[in-house]
């Protein structure tokens, strides 16, 4: 429980980045926090005490294995967050590109 | 970029690169083989390839890289292993379903040819992770140097 | 219907674009030619599956050969073919759209690879009925968007595609953390199976935290009022089809349709929600209304003019009645078409004068009759003058919401509508009417094939209406009934395995 | 208990990197929380996550150096500074507030109901072949995710070409 609090609250930093920087590359990081948040929940959930990892070993009868669904979802969520922060690192460049700050405030008053 | 006659960093990392770029792209590989029956599989070791080829350009600068792989052909490795995924999963069809494991022996368990599918789509998914991480960093790095934003400062 | 037609939905839109991809860069027409191929056996596809319908009222089908809860399952039934109809149609013509209107831009196979793509997530959304899987595809649907409104790369755009792309992933990561509660909760992600586990379990605080999580994030993607504001930067910003697509399309499929899905068949609707549906869709209407008649941008007051419509659509779910429901969907479907149509018409005016400022046109009647013509059409159907097809819908709506005993609320959709005919008529007296401007005698009637894509929407406009008579009612009424069986939807779907 | 410490580190790292003015440090400390949280992939017996964190942690910090400039951000503080960051603050209460009540709902930290993983674990190998139970879920019973998560790639890819595009229109 305390550890599912504690990860919510490294979501909300990420949320709280987001929300109120003024810079472009730290909403990146915001959203890169607020992603590692989720994936974190993800596999906290899946969990089990004393579990092992979900590989099968020889000659070993399976007897307590931590859930495997959450780590293949977790897998998918991971590769999408490095998809969405490439292609707004992508946006980044060409906006600095084409108005000279990461700035959005100055962005907005650029264009006009 | 300090002298503009020699891309690339110092010749201290150029040596340390070329002994250990190709034992990071084999690891790579291993990964990818072995993403069945141990930890790893097709994207960590597809990351680790396109990192193989980061570290050249780091160390050499692009031109080096950019001889081993092109971007035009990043583009079209990734175009194929993307349509080999998909081939795969189609291909399950033979059997009546889509994404079918459409293998009847599934080989012996524990070792290299088992898993029917498996292997072979995680083959087809490093390949396409790999070039299209290359061709991301590639499309990224090349933009931010030609276009007067500072790529690093050194 | 065989049911192994399912995954197609998915494999033609994406075999398309990777195949655009390889071979695109050779030549334009090997892409214009792929790209309509795939759209138009979609159309093909899902017209198959509106007029065949399964006897059982559902299709399901198992990906790889697992029984649902361990495997995925692609489902079928009227709503889904409904969703699918009116995705493909639109998109269709939006290709045929693209052939002249892309010339403008440079690497038209990436407009085409990033289209294709977009439009296999919307499919696979629509189709799948599994949580996670509609995650995924939900994502390639975004991420194909965020990079097509930054596609023509000038200063507005980037800037509205990184607006849009940062709230868009953040409603995402609401929605993730939502199915991760869900999957703790019920230790499943098959739609129905969630469901069902949640009937066995009760009623608990989670499933309102589980409920507001989701609300925000596709509430997000749906541009609901107090979530708009990455839509009137985004998609005036986007190229003319693409904004076509977004608006008509887009908004619909991410948000609107699953919304429905996952309060009506999974969470189950309470009174409560409902409720803030309706209040909601009200401020929707309100605030979109108001702000469009200010516009000066054509495309810009369209957008605003969406955010009202979709306040309209979600109303009339809130209102919760059959009837209700049925308007609400034919609404979504009219919506669809027309706002299509418009925002091609503005990308046509676009691509003769140069222009989408109000103040800057003028007398464009005499130069672009056929975009003048269908302009006219589209206005006055979103403004709902009899007979053309917004006027049923939005009637029916008003009807159901005076029998529910909404009385304030029908007298609000009434007024709101007034408003929507009024900033139309601005649109089309700055646009068509009045004097030509010197600068613009020159200018010619745009291409064949953007002209061609118009007629077929505005005749879609003019004879929708057509969709209420009894004979093809039931393509409306079975996607109303499936929402209205609200959490009977897991025992159809496990009727139907086996 | 190594848990929690790791997880307090992930949050300290996550505060420095909000709140570092200098946009190279942030990023660093944002490969810090990366790196956290593969350890923490570790401790939670997901070694296949631990290696996939890390090297993509490793990528994305790449292309985050290189999209950022040394220059110091000048910290605007215009008139509503204030209130938008009290408005904010009181949103991130209420939110942790109701999620407090949620969380309590759930299956308490280290007995999951795995229902269907049940499924999965006995049938795995047996079924599929693949000793690895994630590499069997990813590719074979939930293979068509997996698709779609090649594909979310593979747009990213399209997108960033495109975006990166050095003519958009023609003139």
């Amino acid at each position: 429980m305390s550890v599912y609090f504690l990860c919510l609250i490294l979501f909300c930093i990420g949320l709280y980045c987001v929300l109120r920087k003024r810079n472009i590359i730290k909403i990146i990081i915001g959203l890169g926090i607020i992603e590692y948040a989720v994936n974190l929940f993800f596999v906290l959930i899946g969990y089990r005490a004393g579990g092992r990892a979900p590989i099968l070993a020889k000659d070993q009868v399976v007897l307590n294995m931590v859930d495997p669904i959450p780590q293949a979802l977790v897998l998918t969520a991971i590769v999408i967050g490095l998809a969405t922060t490439a292609l707004m690192v992508a946006i980044a460049i060409r906006i600095y590109e084409k108005f000279g700050t990461f700035d959005i405030t100055k962005i907005r008053k650029l264009r006009g | 970029m300090k002298n503009n006659k020699e891309p690339g960093m110092t010749l201290i990392v150029k040596t340390i690169t070329r002994l250990t770029v190709g034992l990071i792209l084999l690891y790579g590989i291993y990964i990818v083989l072995h993403g069945h029956i141990s930890p790893g599989g097709g994207f960590a070791g597809g990351v680790i390839i396109a990192l193989s080829f980061v570290h050249l350009m780091l160390a050499f600068g692009r031109e080096v890289a950019l001889r081993k792989l092109s971007q035009a052909a990043a583009s079209i490795l990734e175009s194929l292993g993307a349509i080999m995924f998909l081939s795969i999963a189609v291909l399950g069809f033979l059997g009546g379903y889509f994404f079918l494991n459409f293998f009847l022996n599934k080989g012996r368990p524990f070792s290299l040819f088992s898993a029917g599918i498996i292997p072979l789509c995680n083959i087809a998914i490093s390949l396409k992770v790999g070039a299209g991480l290359f061709a991301i960093f590639v499309a990224i790095v090349l933009f931010s140097r030609d276009s007067g934003i500072p790529p690093d400062d050194k | 219907m065989n049911h192994n037609l399912l995954p197609l939905y998915v494999i033609i839109p994406l075999g398309a674009a990777f195949l655009i991809s390889l071979f695109g860069k050779i030549s334009k027409r090997i892409c214009d030619c792929l790209a309509n191929l795939a759209t138009f056996l979609l159309l093909g596809l899902s017209l198959l599956a509106a007029v065949y319908k399964p006897s059982t009222g559902i299709l399901v089908y198992k990906v790889g050969g697992w029984i649902p809860p361990i495997g995925i399952c692609l489902a079928l039934d009227g709503l889904t073919s409904f969703m699918l109809v009116t995705v493909n149609l639109v998109s269709f013509l939006v290709t045929i759209y693209s052939i002249s209107y892309m010339e403008k831009y440079t690497d038209k196979w990436k407009f085409y690879t990033l289209f294709m793509l977009m439009l296999a997530g919307m499919n696979g959304i629509i189709i799948t009925g599994d949580l996670f899987n509609l995650f995924v595809f939900l994502e390639i649907a975004s991420i194909a968007s965020y990079a097509l409104v930054a596609f023509g790369t000038e200063r507005e755009e980037l800037e509205a595609s990184f607006k849009y792309a940062v709230m868009g992933s953040v409603a995402s990561s609401f929605i993730l953390l939502g199915i991760a509660l869900l999957y703790s909760y019920t230790s499943t992600l098959n739609m129905a199976d969630i469901s069902r586990a949640l009937d066995i379990k009760g009623i608990s605080p989670i499933i309102s935290f589980i409920a507001v999580l989701f609300l925000a994030g596709f509430g997000l993607k749906a541009a609901l009022v107090p979530f708009h504001a990455w839509l009137p930067d985004a998609h005036p910003s986007a190229p003319a089809p693409i904004s076509a697509m977004l608006s008509g399309i887009f908004i619909k499929t991410l948000g609107v349709y699953v919304l429905c899905r996952i309060f009506f068949n999974i969470l189950g609707v309470s009174q409560n929600i409902l409720f803030i549906f309706i209040i909601l869709g009200i401020i929707s209407q309100i605030v979109g209304a108001i702000l469009a008649i200010a516009q000066n941008d054509i495309k810009r007051m369209f957008a605003y003019s969406s955010i009202s419509q979709i306040g309209y659509i979600i109303f009339a779910l809130g209102i919760g009645t059959p009837l209700a429901i049925l308007g609400g969907l034919f609404h979504l479907f009219n919506h669809a078409i027309f706002k299509a149509l418009l925002f091609l018409d503005s990308g046509a005016i676009e691509y003769s004068t140069g222009s989408r400022n109000l103040k800057s046109l003028g007398g464009l009647n005499s130069r672009l009759p056929v975009t003048a013509s269908t302009s006219l059409i589209g206005s006055m159907s979103i403004a709902g003058i009899p007979p053309l097809n917004g006027f049923w819908s939005k009637l029916i709506i008003i009807i159901a919401a005076i029998q529910a005993g909404y009385f304030g609320f029908a007298l609000i959709a009434v007024l709101v509508s007034i408003v929507t005919l009024a900033y139309y008529l601005k649109f089309m007296g700055f646009t068509f009417f009045g004097k030509l401007d010197t600068a613009l005698l020159k200018i010619k009637e745009v291409p064949l094939s953007m002209k061609l894509s118009m007629l077929i929407l505005a005749i879609i406009c003019v004879l929708g209406g057509l969709l209420l008579i009894p004979q093809f009612r039931p393509f409306l009424e079975s996607a109303a009934n499936v929402l209205l069986s609200g959490k009977g939807y897991a025992g159809i779907v496990f009727g139907a395995v086996k | 208990m190594e848990l929690h410490l790791l997880l307090l580190f992930m949050i300290f790292a996550a505060v420095a990197a909000v709140e570092i003015k200098d946009l190279l440090s942030s990023v660093i400390a944002v490969g810090a929380v990366g790196l956290g949280l593969s350890m923490v992939f570790l401790v939670l017996k997901a070694p296949d996550l631990a290696i996939t964190q890390l090297v993509v942690e490793i990528l994305c910090l790449i292309i985050l150096i290189r999209a950022t400039i040394k220059k110091d951000l000048p910290l605007i503080r215009d008139g509503r500074w204030f209130f938008n960051t009290a408005s904010t603050l009181v949103f991130i209460a209420v939110f942790l507030f109701f999620a407090y009540f949620a969380l309590k709902e759930l299956p308490s930290f280290g007995y999951p109901i795995m229902r269907v993983a049940k499924e999965y674990i006995a049938q795995g190998l047996q079924k599929t072949g693949a000793t690895n139970l994630v590499a069997s879920i990813i590719l074979d019973f939930r293979g068509y995710d997996t698709l779609g998560e090649a594909t979310v790639l593979f747009t990213a890819v399209m997108g960033v070409l495109a975006i990166m595009r050095r003519v958009g229109r023609i003139k």
